[in-house]
């Protein structure tokens, strides 16, 4: 009975705590971070933004939830039901579970499983999914369209972050994300012999990598500015037009986690993960934790500053873009770096 | 309980039932068929890597990998036909795939 | 085995409580909110005007046209992985085979862009 | 793997890789010289096949390459062989008839490069997986092809039909093959063979396996159970199309086939003659009786086809040298004869231009147009397997194979439904030389009257060149066994 | 001389001929003539050089002559010809026959003559090759061919319902000989060879003599052919030209009674001495329930063809009584029943060619305007019926001594079949020659032109010829058909003692 206790119950306990940790750590921090764009925005607009709940507005995300809950929840009638609703559940379902395998520091992590970018990049190409069927099961024009837009936008970048995963894979070897942060002690900046710093990180060496995986984020989290599939004066909102309520909020959660997700990954595999930026003491003594946070929110807020400067993009740009440019110029950088690698034999 | 192989198979083969079921018997529509040419398909790769994991031996997820592949490229082209057909007969039903009999 | 599907069990976990949660979330409005549906407001977003017609009408080809070209190089990428994390250990012969592969997707690629398939109006 | 081995393993598949590097170098003089460029591609792909079949006849070389995933050996360079000349003369017979079918894209003749390089590597297949994939990239490719004319609506459905049992044919050989990789812990098949030849390796599983091995490959070569698609999509396609598909891919899937049941699966030959036995005494029968009420001459070629996979199976069901050789024997003959028929059924147009299919619409030919009755004369009886034409050597050597190895039922069935057989053969040559003529055909191109007159040439003139093809036939059958 | 193929040219030189008229227009009025001459010339050149064997035919040697052999399409089959006292003169009789056709069709064919010529031709080679054929894939091939152009000749050339005639001809022979066919593989396999000479001289067990035996006589019984499979034969008869009905007749019934000697009787002996009463029971059902049919055809080529069927009755009794008066009767009849079956038939095309009907009861009175032909007529009709003095009666005495000698009451039953031969024929002469000329139409008849002459009198001297002096061909076969015998009896005996022993 003791060991039935001590194999299965207590590291199921610890398990599910640490997961419902996470989870509401995860669900508090959207809730930041999508005030946090909205202030940004109002900031470089010279507005305020929402400052009425509470101080400064720090609860505005939370009166929205309690808003969104007692609204009134309204399926067209022409909607298919189950899949209507099923949606927005498989939206943030997906959005959510992806975050089972990032590490926030080393070894801090719910699952580290060996193949934890597979399993990042797998969930996430289902995202598509919710998507898909939001628009379709609505019965209605607008989320149709908008949902054939958004979903050909999401793949037509997705395969450009899938080359610029492949280039980080070409130098770690490894798809352990743990081991992708950890490869990053000692890069471009430690072969020139200076200490390791954030100039071993991949940014540097990956540049261009780290630019089209970037932007490809935004386009695959439909964030401005390739926000086209809800672009208010073509498609109103998009494949989300016909909800309301908390289904309609949890459109809006899985799409800021996937949000999260992109920056965390970005951190993760250009900007050397919870690293400290320089190899000393004083800043090794600062939790991994505290810099991953800290590169994280950097990476969101230039999400924010784009949607805060940068113009909406047309459709026929957006998909040029990805499939003409981006496209070939990752799928040349796997070649360029794969052949470096080996030819200098670092491989 | 052990999962063992001969669970996988019975899973497998229980997959291919249905997928060869919904090509035969299927009366409504053509992409039910496609769907059940990619469940065959999904029986096999349980098939290989199951088979693979307790032989102890990696071709068979190799093979799976391939499996995967043309999966998609038969997918791919298969509704690409589809649509020419469609274009060209206005209906997908499985009844109006009939002009030539005999 | 059971060793490897032990490291997925705190996903399978993490998974379900993430469930609940969205089932929360989904669930409560039906619980806690005031319903007065009409057929005004269950009818769909059509500007002012009633529909034409059924919504789910055909769709411009392109659409499909990307998702093909999305499998193919999803795909691709999916060889590209295993290639990528076992880089070190097959030698030159690894890097030709895949770039000769590459080289056919390429010329593929070459194929779609010339024949329009990537335009867009 | 050193830089020898691979060397030498690019030197064994150099027709392969010929046809693999012109395909895309194809792709791109096509796509770049914009959409009126079919004619010159189509020229540049036959001079590709060409080139081919020419490596393969002046240098031979033999072993195994790619660690024993790709077999060149004396049967794969003769069926190789056969199957190009299968290609290349499907493909020159487009030449000028591009224009009714839609056939005049570029793509065409890069997607039959591409079939053909699909069928080469089946023939040379050695493992399990380079024959999967090998049979998809030939199966894929003639998908595409079957409905290339996307404005016609049997031409697409045609398509469907192909692809869909296609796909299913693949899922079961698929599933085949799980199932004896499972049982056997291999996909090579000389490692197959070994792990079977020891005793109690025989399992239910791997009979299972095999019979689903032997369903899938019996779809490709549109034998009774799985025929269904045959008359369909022979209909459907442009007849350019059903002359390829009528020609190199049979070539390919029953070379396939007999290298995997000879090589991979001899240990078990009581198990799989079985099924072949019955697979061939069905198609025998269905293509004999199913074929007599049929008004359209594709539909009719497409039972006789099915007849005679049924009757190539008997010498494959036999499993002995000589049969082997008598499949191979077999094949040629056959693929020369449909080519030939095909060919005559693509002159098959009236003089306004308009394209007729029946069978009826041959009615007098023997006065409006006796070369080509006459050729087509002789085709059938070849067809039927009446002597001195080449089809009864054919049968003969089957046959002879099939006596060898006591399948007597075999045998008899065999030659009783080719009786039946000859009297839907018959009522070709009787509406051609017996009936009234009921309208004229226009002037029969002369690349096609070269095909038919080449092919009438063959099946007449079997009975003096013929020494020297079932020689080749019988030294290049010893390789395998 | 001896050096020079002889059989090969015999055989193949209607080639010659048929390459000769693919280069001709033979649609015109001049074409026309060259084609008739071109194929006369073939024929008759043809027949000229066959002669050629027979001169050069070494009476004293039972076995095989002239021999050729070359490898040939591998497997074992070789090209191997030669003909012995067996074979020999039915190489004759076809290229003597050959010209009568040209000659009987010369008028009655008026469309696409030259298709009719070579497909004649081409008839001609498979013909003659069946007879020299020393190899048992060989024969078959050459066995089977024939088919093809007679198929088409009596097709497009034929009467009404010649669709119908053509299809039971083609798909009857067609199933008789796939069996054969199974069986030549079978004893391939068994023996080894294709050879025909080693066929003969190996030894098949005896079980297997009795399937290979009863896959041959499928496929010769429906040749030859024997009641109950013979019925495709009057309708091919009635429909083909006249100069198919001679070739039919003539040439195409005496491969299955060669088939039978050479195969039946040769190479399985303890199988053929086993089913030798069967053969003698269908024989005589043939001769007298054909006979007795035949007396009931209001058409003049059926009840020919119909007595063939009984003549042939004959043969096969002659030939399975397996002694020496059986088998040489039996070859001497169907020589004989090839030039007067042939002669009948030729007779038959001249007054079709005259009033295009059959019937007999259009006919009567025909003496009287037409005393030649009714002369031809006579001792064709004599002959049929076996007087003797003509060459029907040699070769009916001595099959039914030899099968006397074997089983009296077959011979008894088949000796009725004289009776009726004589009843049918002599009635139908009686109907068509003799009496009143009433018909108007008859009356303008004309007598035999030069040309019908020219065919008649060749065959009226050689039927009394050979009625009166058969030395020639008796000759020629003693001596193979000894050896025949001989090894015949000796292989029956063997097979008794054995199978005494095992008791």
């Amino acid at each position: 009975m003791d060991s039935f206790f001590s194999t299965y119950v207590w590291p199921g306990i610890i398990m599910i705590g640490q997961s419902l940790l996470l989870l509401v750590c995860l669900l508090v921090f959207i809730a930041y971070v999508l005030l946090a764009d909205r202030k940004i925005w109002a900031a470089v607009q010279l507005r305020r933004g929402p400052n009425v709940v509470g101080p400064f507005g720090l609860f505005q995300s939370f009166a929205d939830l309690l808003k969104f809950v007692f609204k009134e929840p309204i399926i067209p009638a022409g909607a298919n039901k189950a899949v209507f609703l099923l949606a927005p559940l498989v939206t943030v379902l997906l959005a959510l579970s992806t975050w089972a395998v990032v590490p926030l520091a080393d070894g801090w992590v719910i699952a580290n499983i060996n193949v934890g970018i597979l399993y990042i990049f797998a969930i996430s190409s289902l995202e598509v999914y919710g998507i898909i069927m939001g628009g379709w099961a609505s019965n209605s024009k607008y989320p149709f369209l908008g949902a054939l837009r958004s979903a050909a936008q999401m793949v037509s970048y997705e395969v450009s972050i899938g080359f610029v995963i492949v280039t980080v894979l070409l130098c770690v070897g490894s798809l352990n994300l743990t081991d992708i942060v950890n490869a990053q002690h000692n890069g471009l900046g430690t072969m020139l012999g200076l200490p390791a710093s954030f100039l071993d990180w991949h940014w540097l060496s990956l540049f261009p990598m780290f630019i089209v995986f970037f932007i490809s984020a935004l386009a695959e989290t439909n964030r401005p500015p390739f926000d086209l599939p809800e672009a208010e004066s073509e498609l109103v909102a998009g494949f989300m037009v016909e909800y309301g309520s908390s289904p309609y909020m949890m459109f809006m959660l899985g799409e800021y986690a996937a949000v999260c997700l992109m920056c965390s990954l970005t951190t993760i595999l250009f900007l050397g993960g919870w690293l400290p930026p320089v190899d000393i003491w004083i800043l090794n003594w600062v939790p991994g934790i505290i810099w991953f946070m800290l590169k994280a929110c950097f990476v969101f807020f230039m999400f924010a500053m784009v949607k805060a400067f940068v113009p909406r993009y047309r459709y026929d740009q957006l998909m040029r873009l990805g499939w003409k440019v981006f496209l070939p110029l990752s799928l040349a950088m796997v070649i360029i770096v794969a052949f470096v690698l080996k030819l200098m034999g670092w491989a | 309980m052990v999962i063992g192989l001969s669970h996988y198979l019975t899973v497998s083969a229980i997959l291919f039932t249905l997928g060869v079921f919904g090509i035969f018997l299927n009366r409504k529509n053509v992409i039910v068929i496609l769907m059940s040419v990619e469940l065959i398909l999904l029986a096999v790769n349980i098939n290989m890597v199951a088979f693979s994991h307790f032989l102890n031996d990696i071709v068979g997820q190799v093979f799976a990998l391939l499996i995967l592949t043309v999966a998609a490229a038969e997918a791919a082209i298969g509704l690409a036909i589809l649509v020419v057909f469609y274009r060209n007969r206005g209906s997908i039903a499985v009844e109006d795939v009939n002009m030539m009999k005999g | 085995m059971t060793e490897l599907l032990s490291s997925y069990i705190p996903i399978a976990i993490f998974i379900a409580i993430a469930l609940v949660i969205g089932l929360a979330l989904l669930i409560a409005p039906f619980a806690v909110a005031f319903k007065a549906p009409d057929s005004e407001k269950l009818s769909a977003y059509e500007c002012g005007f009633n529909a034409f017609d059924d919504a789910r009408m055909k769709f411009d080809i392109r659409f499909y046209l990307v998702s093909i070209l999305f499998i193919i190089f999803d795909l691709e990428v999916a060889f590209l992985f295993p290639w990528a994390v076992s880089f070190g250990a097959i030698g030159w012969f690894g890097f030709w085979s895949m770039m000769v592969f590459l080289l056919v997707l390429t010329i593929g690629f070459i194929y779609e862009w010339k024949k329009g398939a990537l335009e867009w109006e | 793997m050193t830089a020898e081995t691979i060397l030498l393993s690019l030197h064994l598949s150099a027709p392969e890789l010929i046809l693999a590097v012109g395909a895309l170098v194809l792709l791109m003089v096509g796509v770049f010289s914009g959409e009126r460029s079919g004619l010159v591609v189509t020229g540049l792909a036959i001079v590709l096949l060409l080139a081919s079949g020419l490596w393969l006849l002046f240098v031979p070389a033999e072993g195994l390459a790619f660690g024993g995933v790709y077999m060149a050996d004396g049967f794969s360079r003769f069926m190789k062989l056969v199957a190009l000349i299968g290609s290349l003369v499907a493909l020159f017979m487009t030449m000028g008839h591009a224009r009714e079918n839609q056939l005049d894209k570029f793509e065409f003749p890069v997607l039959l490069v591409l079939a053909t390089l699909g069928i080469l590597l089946m023939i040379s297949a050695n493992d399990l997986i380079s024959l999967y994939l090998a049979l998809e990239l030939q199966s894929l490719a003639l998908y595409v092809v079957a409905a290339i004319n996307r404005d016609s609506l049997k031409s697409t459905e045609a398509g469907l039909k192909y692809f869909v049992l296609g796909a299913l044919s693949s899922g079961m050989l698929l599933y085949g093959m799980s199932l004896v990789y499972g049982f056997t812990g291999h996909t090579h098949f000389a490692e197959i063979a070994q792990a079977l030849s020891v005793e109690g390796a025989r399992s239910l599983g791997l009979v299972f396996g095999l019979v689903f091995i032997l369903a899938g490959i019996a779809f490709k070569i549109s034998a009774v159970p799985f025929h269904m698609w045959t008359p369909d999509v022979y209909e459907g396609a442009p007849t350019p199309v059903t002359a390829f598909l009528a020609a190199a891919p049979k070539v390919a899937a029953m070379a396939m086939m007999t290298r995997m049941v000879i090589t991979a699966f001899q240990p078990v030959l009581a198990d799989w003659q079985q099924v072949v036995v019955f697979i061939s005494i069905a198609s025998m029968l269905l293509g004999s009786f199913a074929a007599i009420g049929q008004k359209n001459i594709k539909r009719l070629m497409a039972y006789s086809s099915i007849g005679h996979m049924g009757y190539a199976l008997v010498g494959l069901a036999a499993g002995n040298q000589t049969g082997v050789s008598g499949v191979m024997l077999y094949m040629v003959i056959y693929m020369i004869m449909t080519l030939g028929t095909f060919a005559i059924i693509m002159s098959m147009r009236r003089k306004d231009g308009t394209v007729v299919e029946n069978v009826d619409d041959l009615a007098g030919l023997s006065t409006t147009n006796p070369f080509m009755a006459v050729v087509l004369t002789a085709l059938m009886f070849s067809l039927a397997g009446i002597p001195p034409l080449a089809g009864f050597f054919a049968k003969y050597f089957v046959f002879v194979a099939a006596i060898e190895a006591k399948l007597y039922a075999l045998a008899i069935i065999g030659v009783l439904a080719s009786v039946v057989g000859a009297y839907y053969y018959l009522r070709v040559i009787k509406l051609m030389w017996f009936d009234e003529a009921t309208g004229e055909f226009a002037r029969v191109s002369s690349s096609l009257r070269l095909v038919f007159g080449l092919s009438g040439l063959f099946v007449t003139a079997y009975v003096l060149i013929g020494g020297p093809i079932g020689g080749a036939a019988e030294l290049a059958a010893a390789t395998l066994f | 001389m001896t050096d020079w193929p002889i059989l090969s040219t015999v055989t193949f030189l209607p080639l010659a001929g048929v390459v000769l008229l693919l280069l001709m227009n033979g649609d015109s009025e001049s074409g026309r003539k060259n084609v008739l001459g071109i194929s006369l010339f073939t024929t008759v050149f043809t027949f000229i050089v066959s002669l050629v064997i027979w001169i050069g035919f070494d009476n004293a040697n039972p076995g095989f002559q002239m021999v050729e052999k070359h490898d040939w399409l591998g497997t074992g089959i070789g090209y191997h010809v030669g003909v012995d006292g067996i074979s020999m003169l039915f190489v004759i009789l076809t290229t003597f026959l050959m010209p009568f056709c040209v000659l009987a069709s010369w008028l009655s064919i008026e469309k696409r003559l030259k298709e009719y010529m070579i497909a004649f031709l081409i008839l001609e080679t498979m013909m003659v090759g069946v007879f020299v054929s020393l190899d048992i894939v060989l024969f078959y091939v050459f066995f089977e061919a024939g088919l093809i152009p007679m198929f088409l000749i009596i097709g497009v050339w034929g009467g009404r319902d010649r669709v119908y005639a053509s299809y039971k001809f083609f798909l009857y022979t067609l199933l008789g000989s796939v069996l054969m066919l199974l069986a030549i593989m079978a004893m391939y396999w068994q023996a080894g060879t294709t050879d025909i000479t080693a066929l003969l001289a190996y030894k098949f067990p005896p079980a297997l003599q009795t399937w290979l035996w009863l896959a041959f006589f499928a496929s010769f019984a429906v040749k030859m052919p024997m009641w109950p499979v013979h019925t495709w034969l009057p309708d091919a008869h009635v429909q083909a030209p006249t100069a198919g009905s001679v070739i039919l007749a003539g040439v195409l019934l005496k491969l299955g009674g060669y088939g039978l000697i050479r195969f039946s009787l040769g190479m399985f002996p303890v199988a053929s001495d086993y089913f030798a009463p069967l053969v003698f029971a269908m024989s005589v059902i043939a001769i007298i329930y054909t006979s007795l049919v035949a007396m009931m055809q209001d058409d003049i080529k059926k009840l020919i063809a119909y007595s063939s069927v009984a003549h042939m009755g004959y043969v096969t009794m002659g030939i399975f009584a397996a002694n020496m008066q059986g088998v040489q009767g039996s070859i001497f009849q169907m020589l004989s029943h090839g030039i007067v079956s042939g002669a009948l038939f030729l007779c038959v095309g001249v007054v079709y060619d005259r009033t295009h009907t059959r019937e007999i009861n259009a006919y009567g009175g025909l003496v009287n305007n037409m005393p030649k032909y009714a002369v031809a007529m006579m001792v064709f009709t004599m002959a049929n019926v076996g007087l003797p003095g003509t060459s029907g009666f040699i070769g009916e005495f001595l099959t039914l001594i030899g099968v006397f000698r074997v089983n009296t009451w077959v011979a008894l039953f088949a000796a009725t079949g004289v009776i009726l031969s004589a009843a049918y024929a002599l009635w139908l002469y009686r109907r068509v020659i003799f009496g009143a000329l009433e018909k108007e139409k008859l009356k303008a008849l004309l007598d035999l032109s030069r040309r019908e002459q020219l065919i008649l009198y060749p065959l009226v001297a050689l039927t009394i010829f050979f009625g009166v002096y058969p030395a020639p061909v008796f000759d020629a076969t003693a001596a193979s058909v000894d050896l025949l015998v001989n090894n015949y009896t000796a292989a029956v005996h063997a097979a008794q003692n054995v199978a005494l022993s095992m008791k």
